[in-house]
């Protein structure tokens, strides 16, 4: 019985709580720029704006324009389900392999930069090209960093490597740091954060991600942006909960799932403090600089791997 | 039911009657044409009888004819190896014979049909041989009977001399491949004393370890040519797209495979112990050409072309798992050799699987646009709807998206490069990191790539008058793409059977044999001693499946009041025109920049003025982007410019003088005269 | 074997084909060219007659009678029919002056008396020395054909060439069946004819007989 | 008896062509005739020749296994060269280039041509093989300059100069040969080769060595090795079509034939290794320098006689590495002897269509005369030894037999062949596809021009794939002998 109840808690968290992260991080921001920014539950308001509006189809648009938003929804609930978020007792070997997590994710953006050269326009197509861009230089550093976490717990199945890094002695822990250095910056190209994409802007030569749902409006805008707001909730449930596992409720008793939730939520609030402190201290780079970054955080990654074998 | 010996002679007979009747019937063009695609179809249908019965009724086979001529005996053997390949090799040829029925028709009356259902049953019968023979003089006959009938088939269109320049670099650079791989051949008879692939098995404990270090560099080097590896591979972007489409479907899908077939029957099979350094240079050789070959094909804007780059990257990508098997059998660890076998014998029906389909999108759409540039295309997913959304499942499965078939064996391999990372041998560990950064880095920008070709080709609006009149393509092309498409997915979600039965076929090579399978594959899940690692592809299937029907019905239940209304693409108030649409040199400019060290892109520009010596009014102004080729430049021409410095040196010899001539006479008589009495 | 020609009269018929040659060298004119070629084949003329009478067989007489017809009635014949014809005075010249050709004849005699055809020798004992003189004159010939840029003068040279081949044969004693004399001199004769007709024909196409003309077939 | 009819038959027909006045047809009438008879004549003697070991007629002709072959493969080509040329010949007529005197001296001379061969190959005395071989030079002397033009004046003057300096080479040597049975001369009989053979015992080593020596370059000039073959070039390129398709199809087999009977006899005396030794080299010379100029050639026809030179070198390195490659040498000869007359005929074809020997002339020959073309890339195919075709066969087991003993020159040979195939390739693609000037009217030239041709494919193709019965004993007799 409890372990039903927890695989709902499972497959809901992560669709509720990653618009209260957008939130979250958006206030800090806006707290930074020293003005009062509005409440963290305003993502969840415009979710049902969204929903609520008509909506405006190109003529150019084809199938793959309609069912876009749908996939790249349901890829990020299937990942949402095979994270170690709170518990680890859930180990389904079938679609657990951080792999298949990144390769699931891959398949998203796929549909979604078809979809934005779909309408036709020229802000899609050029979103697109910079989107396959960076995703496909920073899955290197992507696949390298879970690498080599997958070496020390000799799995590469993310439950496994949950618990295997959680108890792992502290005098060889350096090479999960760097390898935690390496899958931030991935995290940030993945997610369209700061030095890669800025999230907040329209303006036509820097913008990746919003280039290339220009076109959507209505309900397909709204599960668009939360399936953004979902992958971004589950990199940051990837970093919290394979680099630093601690608290991670394996037994099934009431109080060690709650205890395991309190600590997964206190641990994805630093990482959002931290990615808003990041956003705001610095400037996006130029497009052509971000190679340099993504193969930076692939040569750590490598380098960690180095240290372990 | 008939044993695999005789559906498989059956199937050459069919072939034998198919090439010889549409021979015949050269004067209509239709007939000829149905002739030769339906027996080149009955033939495969019967190689497929043939290879099912002996991979999974164990009903291995081998006969032999004896010949007039002393040393060639014509003889033939089916084990699990070949057996796996005929099986590739007919799939594929029962698929374009069925395609091809369709395709062809828009070549009547303009090229000899005859002479193409001739070269094409040749082709196949040349393929289904290469992979059966058993005597290495035999094989040689076939195998370059197979690369004549080829070279006939890519010059079929011969008024474009485009065309002619392709075959005849195809011919050269495959029949200096063969050149290397007689002297394998010859070298291994000067060690064992005969020609026949059973006896070098048994004698090959007399094999000195130096004479089989030059067997695998010559064998590496000749079998490399046919297989397309990257400093070999100059032939390949020009000869594919000039064979017609469901010929160049075959060539790319299944004949650069031979070359894979014969590295894994020589290094695996043939020769016993493989030093670790044959593994090393394999994992590089491949990751390199994986990585080049992704990036050409970001830079190529010609479809078929862009395509056979593809092979070249997913060739790469099946060399590196037979590197990492061969990297494992030196390092003694047999059980991961079996799994690492067993993803590059999975990526290779894969790889020949979509290969297949996507050149035959790429053949339906070029028959529809005539023309082989992307730029050109556009919106053709409006019009051709079912074409369109098979190439869209093989370009997913090229890109190694989750449920499709490339997915499973990238996976697999990327598991084994894993496993080798945690091996023991300090080299061997930093190829195997090399090799798992290459494959990461490919399978994101083949994933590029792809968008690319899909976005530009068939979404948003058709960019010229061709496109903008195309129609669907008829009844036979889109029957072969749909079976190929529901194999790609049939392939990647029951990946966990394909597997099992694919690990028998690598435990019954020579050097494998016997080794206790720590590794067990079951529905691909892969547990070797220390790695667990694990994946359910029809888990990943259904869960995609379910999710995205709950939420398609879920967001139309809630939003079930608002309207859909369709207007025009918002673009800054102009009038939408094809001209904004994003080109595919626009869409691959970010990474071709990125990657300029390697591609060495050049920007020509040229303008033409109203009247030339004011220069003030432009008229036209070109902008031309290509990248170089930087084999041809360093490596190719040079020799060219060496051979023909000597020849022209060489030239001399007939000066036209008759007392040079007489000289020359005068002196040999000397030197003979002097050498002789001193001897 | 038994000796049948005296070895004296052999070393005397050796030393004139030899200086003939050489002789043939030196002189620019073509006529004495000729007039050399004429001695020569009457020297081998009167070997042949000397070895009829000792054989004293009438067919071997009757083949010299044919051969002294052919070499030195005929052959001449047709050569200064054809000089007088197409008013050729001097012969081209050689490729080598004058003293360089004289040191290459000595190098070539040199080369012929070393040790390389020294081994030859012994199929003859006695007469060895002159056995020598004919190959050294059959290398100096050879060398003549080299040498002389003038059609008509490589003929000579190819003509004298199987003159001291014929010298070497009876002084090493391997003179053939009278029936097959017969056959070489008949080759010899349609050879003299085809050759002649070939240098008017090479006259009438390039209006000179000097062989570089004819250097277009290149490569 | 039949080996009389076979040699004078061309003599007759040569005298009744004599004979004739006005009617071109009479003249070729005899020459096909006497051809025909030769060829089934031969037939009949090759099955007396597989009973008993040589078939010898009166003392002076005698026919062993390799000599009937030859004899074979004369008569064949023959036939095929001679239905070619009257095709060849009234169409050159119809061009007013030949007039009828010409006409008539051309099938004399062709009819003498082959009867020299026939009687080369099948006297007994190395003396009158000597003579027979120079008759067939002075036969096709004429032949040579046949179009009266200054180059091929030249080439004929080039031709009869080096070949007569080499015969008579070859003449002292065979006379050096001779010295070791002069005594028995007392016997009426002219000397054998047997003679040869036998007394070999009491033939001085040195000798021996210095004769072979002679000999090898003396025949080898007419063989075309290499550095004695300038003139081949030459004469290939401006005799006509069938006369060079002969010259280099059969004659050159001639003289290595009587090169192989002198080798048996050094053989004897000195010991394989010098003869075989020799002949490596000379192979490996001529492979290397006809495989680079090949590949700079601007004349198809030159380029065909450099191929010429190649395969002699392939057979003479055949017989230098010895065992199982002499069997494939000799079977590499009879290849060579059917594919080179079919790439000249149908060149020859292209000749009569484009009138031009150069080959950027020629564009678009698959359009204007489709079946040579296709029979001409099919020749292009056999010789380059790609693998459907015997020539394949034979290449491999010459270096299969050569990698176990001389491997550094087995590897050289095997890339000179891949630099031939290529520099073959590129010339014939040139020539056969692109689009053709529209001044050539398309279609064949007569039935008589491709009749031969397409014959000649058919025995090529069949022999590629299957090596008659009596074929084999003939070879494994004559790789005995020698």
């Amino acid at each position: 019985m409890i372990t039903f109840f927890a695989w709902i808690i499972q497959i809901i968290l992560v669709p509720v709580l990653s618009p209260l992260f957008v939130g979250i991080i958006r206030k800090i921001k806006a707290r930074f720029q020293n003005r009062k920014g509005a409440s963290i539950f305003q993502p969840y308001r415009d979710l049902r704006k969204l929903f609520g509006k008509d909506e405006v189809i190109s003529k150019d648009a084809s199938w793959i324009f309609k069912y876009m938003p749908f996939i790249l929804f349901g890829t990020t609930l299937i990942v949402g389900l095979s994270l170690p978020m709170f518990t680890t007792f859930l180990k389904t070997n079938l679609t657990g392999d951080f792999l298949v997590v990144i390769y699931l994710l891959a398949f998203g953006t796929f549909f979604l930069a078809l979809a934005g050269i779909d309408a036709g326009s020229a802000f899609g197509g050029f979103g697109s090209s910079r989107e396959m861009t960076i995703s496909a230089l920073a899955e290197g550093g992507l696949i390298f960093s879970m690498l080599t976490l997958a070496i020390v717990a000799h799995s590469t199945n993310l439950n496994q490597i949950a618990i295997s890094i959680s108890s792992l002695p502290l005098r060889s822990f350096m090479p999960i740091i760097l390898s935690f250095i390496g899958f931030f910056i991935a995290l940030l190209a993945e997610t369209g954060r700061f030095p890669f994409d800025n999230p907040a802007t329209h303006l036509e030569l820097t913008m990746i991600h919003e280039a290339m749902i220009l076109e959507y409006s209505g309900k397909r805008l709204a599960v668009i942006e939360w399936a953004a707001a979902n992958k971004q909730l589950i990199f940051l449930a990837l970093g919290a909960n394979l680099f630093f596992p601690w608290g991670i409720a394996n037994s099934l008793s009431i109080t060690a799932v709650f205890a395991g939730i309190i600590i997964f939520l206190i641990k994805l609030l630093i990482l959002s403090v931290s990615i808003a402190v990041l956003e705001s201290g610095m400037a996006k780079y130029r497009f052509f600089r971000l190679p340099d970054l993504l193969f930076t955080s692939f040569i750590i990654s490598v380098i960690a791997i180095g240290i372990i074998i | 039911m008939l044993t695999s010996q005789t559906n498989f002679i059956i199937a050459l007979i069919f072939l034998a009657i198919g090439s010889i009747g549409s021979l015949a019937f050269r004067k209509k063009d239709s007939i000829s044409n149905i002739w030769g695609n339906t027996f080149a179809a009955a033939g495969s249908a019967f190689g497929l009888l043939a290879a099912a019965r002996t991979l999974f009724l164990n009903d291995i086979f081998s006969f032999s004819l004896p010949s007039t001529f002393p040393i060639l005996s014509f003889s033939f053997k089916m084990d699990y190896l070949s057996a796996f390949f005929v099986f590739v090799i007919s799939l594929i040829a029962l698929l374009t014979s069925v395609y091809g029925m369709g395709y062809v028709k828009h070549y009547y009356r303009k090229y000899d049909i005859g002479s193409l259902g001739f070269f094409y049953n040749a082709f196949i019968a040349g393929m289904l041989l290469v992979v059966t023979a058993n005597n290495a003089l035999f094989f040689l006959i076939v195998w370059e009977i197979m690369t004549l009938a080829s070279y006939f088939l890519v010059i079929f269109e011969r008024n474009e001399p485009k065309n002619i320049e392709a075959g005849s670099l195809y011919f050269i650079m495959t029949h200096i491949g063969t050149a290397f791989i007689i002297l394998a051949f010859l070298l291994l008879y000067k060690s064992t004393g005969s020609f026949d692939f059973e006896v070098i098995k048994n004698s090959a404990g007399l094999i000195s370890p130096l004479t089989k270090d030059i067997v695998f560099v010559l064998a590496f080097i000749g079998f490399g040519t046919k297989a397309g590896i990257i400093p070999f591979h100059i032939w390949l972007p020009s000869a594919h797209p000039a064979a017609p489409s469901h010929v160049s479907a075959l060539m790319s899908g299944v004949m650069i495979k031979t070359g894979i077939y014969m590295f894994i029957r020589i290094f695996l099979d043939i020769l016993p112990n493989t030093p670790l350094w044959w593994g090393i240079i394999m994992l590089l050789v491949g990751s390199i050409s994986s990585l080049l070959g992704v990036l050409y094909a970001l830079s190529a804007h010609d479809i078929k072309k862009l395509l056979a780059y593809h092979s070249i990257e997913n060739i790469g990508i099946i060399l590196l798992g037979l590197g990492s098997t061969l990297a494992f059998t030196a390092l003694g660890l047999n059980s991961l050799a079996i799994v690492a076998l067993i993803a590059a014998l999975f990526h290779t029906l894969n790889h020949a699987v979509f290969k297949a389909l996507l050149f035959m999108g790429a053949g339906s759409v070029i028959s529809k646009t005539h023309t082989r540039n992307i730029e050109e295309y556009g919106g053709l997913i409006k019009l051709m709807p079912y074409t369109a959304f098979f190439f869209l499942i093989g370009s997913m499965a090229i890109s190694a998206l989750p449920p499709f078939n490339g997915f499973a064996s990238e996976w697999l391999t990327f598991q084994s490069l894993f496993a080798g990372i945690q091996s023991s041998n300090m080299i061997a560990e930093w190829s195997f990191v090399i090799a798992a950064g290459s494959l990461a880095f490919t399978g994101g920008l083949a994933a590029a790539c792809f968008v690319k070709v899909f976005g530009v080709t068939f979404l948003a609006r058709s960019r010229s008058e061709e496109a903008s009149h195309a129609s669907e393509s008829s009844i036979s092309l889109k029957v072969s793409m749909a079976i190929l498409s529901i194999l790609t997915l049939v392939f990647g979600v029951l990946a966990g059977t394909v597997a099992t039965s694919l690990s028998k076929v690598s435990e019954s090579l020579n050097t494998l044999k016997g080794s206790g399978v720590a590794a067990t594959i079951q529905n691909l899940s892969m547990t070797t001693q220390n790695v667990f690692a694990s994946v359910s592809m029809p888990g990943i299937l259904l869960g995609l499946l379910i999710i995205i029907t709950v939420t398609v019905l879920i967001v139309n239940f809630i939003s079930r009041k608002q309207k859909e209304i369709t207007g025009i693409t918002w673009d800054c108030g102009t009038k939408p025109s094809p001209r904004a649409e994003i080109t595919a040199t626009g869409f691959s400019r970010s990474i071709v920049t990125i990657f300029r060290g390697i591609l060495q892109p050049t920007k020509q520009t040229d303008i033409e003025y109203h009247d030339a010596n004011s220069r003030y009014f432009p008229k036209t102004r070109t902008v031309n982007l290509e990248t170089t080729d930087i084999y041809k430049k360093y490596f190719y021409s040079p020799i060219h410019k060496l051979i023909i410095k000597v020849s022209q040196y060489v030239k001399k010899v007939q000066s036209g003088n008759v007392n040079a001539y007489v000289l020359y006479i005068f002196i040999v008589l000397i030197i003979l005269l002097i050498s002789g009495v001193i001897k | 074997m038994e000796q049948l020609i005296a070895p004296q009269f052999l070393f005397i018929a050796g030393i004139v084909v030899f200086l003939t040659v050489i002789a043939m060298h030196l002189i620019k004119k073509s006529i004495s060219v000729v007039y050399f070629y004429v001695i020569q084949s009457s020297m081998i003329s009167l070997l042949l007659l000397y070895s009829s009478f000792v054989r004293h067989s009438f067919f071997v007489l009757a083949v010299t009678m044919l051969i002294t017809a052919v070499k030195i009635i005929i052959a001449p014949g047709f050569f200064l029919r054809l000089i007088k014809k197409n008013e050729l005075k001097f012969s081209a010249s050689s490729y080598l002056n004058m003293p360089m050709t004289l040191i290459a004849i000595t190098i070539i005699t040199a080369i012929a008396r070393s040790r390389f055809f020294h081994p030859l020798t012994v199929i003859n004992p006695t007469n060895e020395s002159t056995l020598l003189i004919s190959i050294a004159a059959m290398l100096i010939s050879l060398f003549m054909i080299i040498n002389r840029k003038g059609a008509l003068s490589q003929m000579i040279g190819v003509l004298s060439l199987e003159n001291s081949i014929v010298s070497f044969a009876f002084t090493a004693g391997l003179e053939q069946k009278p029936g097959l004399e017969l056959g070489i001199t008949f080759d010899i004769f349609v050879w003299i004819i085809i050759a002649t007709v070939f240098v008017s024909m090479v006259y009438k196409k390039f209006k000179t007989l000097d062989v570089t003309e004819m250097s277009r077939l290149k490569g | 008896m039949i080996l009389a009819i076979i040699i004078l038959t061309p003599l007759i027909a040569a005298t009744l062509s004599l004979l004739v006045k006005k009617r071109v047809q009479l003249l070729e009438l005899f020459t096909l005739l006497s051809v025909a008879t030769c060829f089934i004549s031969s037939i009949f003697v090759v099955n007396k020749v597989i009973s008993n070991e040589t078939y010898s007629l009166v003392p002076y002709f005698s026919v062993n296994a390799l000599g009937i072959i030859l004899l074979l493969l004369i008569s064949f080509i023959g036939l095929i060269a001679s239905i070619y040329s009257i095709g060849y010949i009234r169409e050159e007529t119809k061009k007013q280039i030949i007039g009828f005197t010409r006409v008539k001296q051309y099938y004399i001379l062709l009819n003498l041509f082959l009867m020299a061969m026939f009687f080369a190959v099948a006297t007994t005395s190395p003396i009158t093989t000597w003579i027979a071989i120079e008759a067939t030079t002075l036969s096709t002397a004429f032949l040579i300059s046949f179009y009266n033009k200054s180059s091929s004046v030249e080439a004929a003057w080039k031709y009869l100069i080096i070949n007569s300096v080499g015969l008579l080479l070859a003449f002292f040597g065979t006379l050096l040969f001779m010295s070791s049975s002069m005594s028995i001369s007392a016997s009426h009989n002219l000397i054998s080769w047997n003679d040869l053979l036998t007394n070999a015992a009491l033939f001085n080593p040195e000798v021996a060595k210095i004769a072979f020596v002679f000999i090898l370059i003396g025949y080898g000039t007419k063989m075309g090795l290499v550095p004695m073959h300038t003139w081949l070039p030459d004469t290939h390129s401006k005799a006509p079509v069938p006369i060079s398709s002969l010259l280099s199809g059969v004659l050159l087999n001639i003289s290595f034939f009587a090169i192989l009977r002198f080798k048996i006899v050094t053989d004897t005396v000195v010991g394989a290794s010098f003869s075989e030794g020799l002949l490596m080299y000379f192979g490996l010379i001529s492979i290397l320098l006809s495989s680079f100029i090949i590949y700079l050639q601007q004349n198809y026809k030159r380029l065909l006689a450099y191929s010429t030179i190649e395969h002699m070198g392939i057979i003479a390195l055949g017989v230098g590495f010895g065992g199982a490659a002499l069997f494939a040498a000799l079977l590499h000869m009879i290849y060579h002897s059917l594919a080179k007359p079919l790439l000249f005929l149908s060149s020859g074809n292209i000749f009569l269509k484009y009138s031009s020997t150069k080959i950027e002339k020629i564009r678009g020959a698959f359009l204007a005369v489709p079946i040579t073309s296709a029979i001409f890339i099919i020749g292009f195919l056999a010789i380059t030894g790609i693998p459907p075709f015997g020539m394949f066969l034979t290449e491999f087991s010459i270096l299969a037999v050569g990698i176990t003993n001389h491997p550094a020159i087995a590897v050289i040979v095997l890339f000179a062949f891949v630099l031939v195939f290529v520099g073959f390739l590129k010339h014939i693609t040139t020539m056969v596809f692109g689009d053709k000037p529209e001044e050539i009217p398309v279609g064949e030239i007569s039935v008589w021009n491709t009749l031969p041709l397409i014959v000649l494919v058919i025995v090529l193709i069949l022999l590629g794939f299957y090596l008659p019965e009596p074929l084999k004993i003939l070879l494994n007799k004559a790789t005995l002998v020698y």
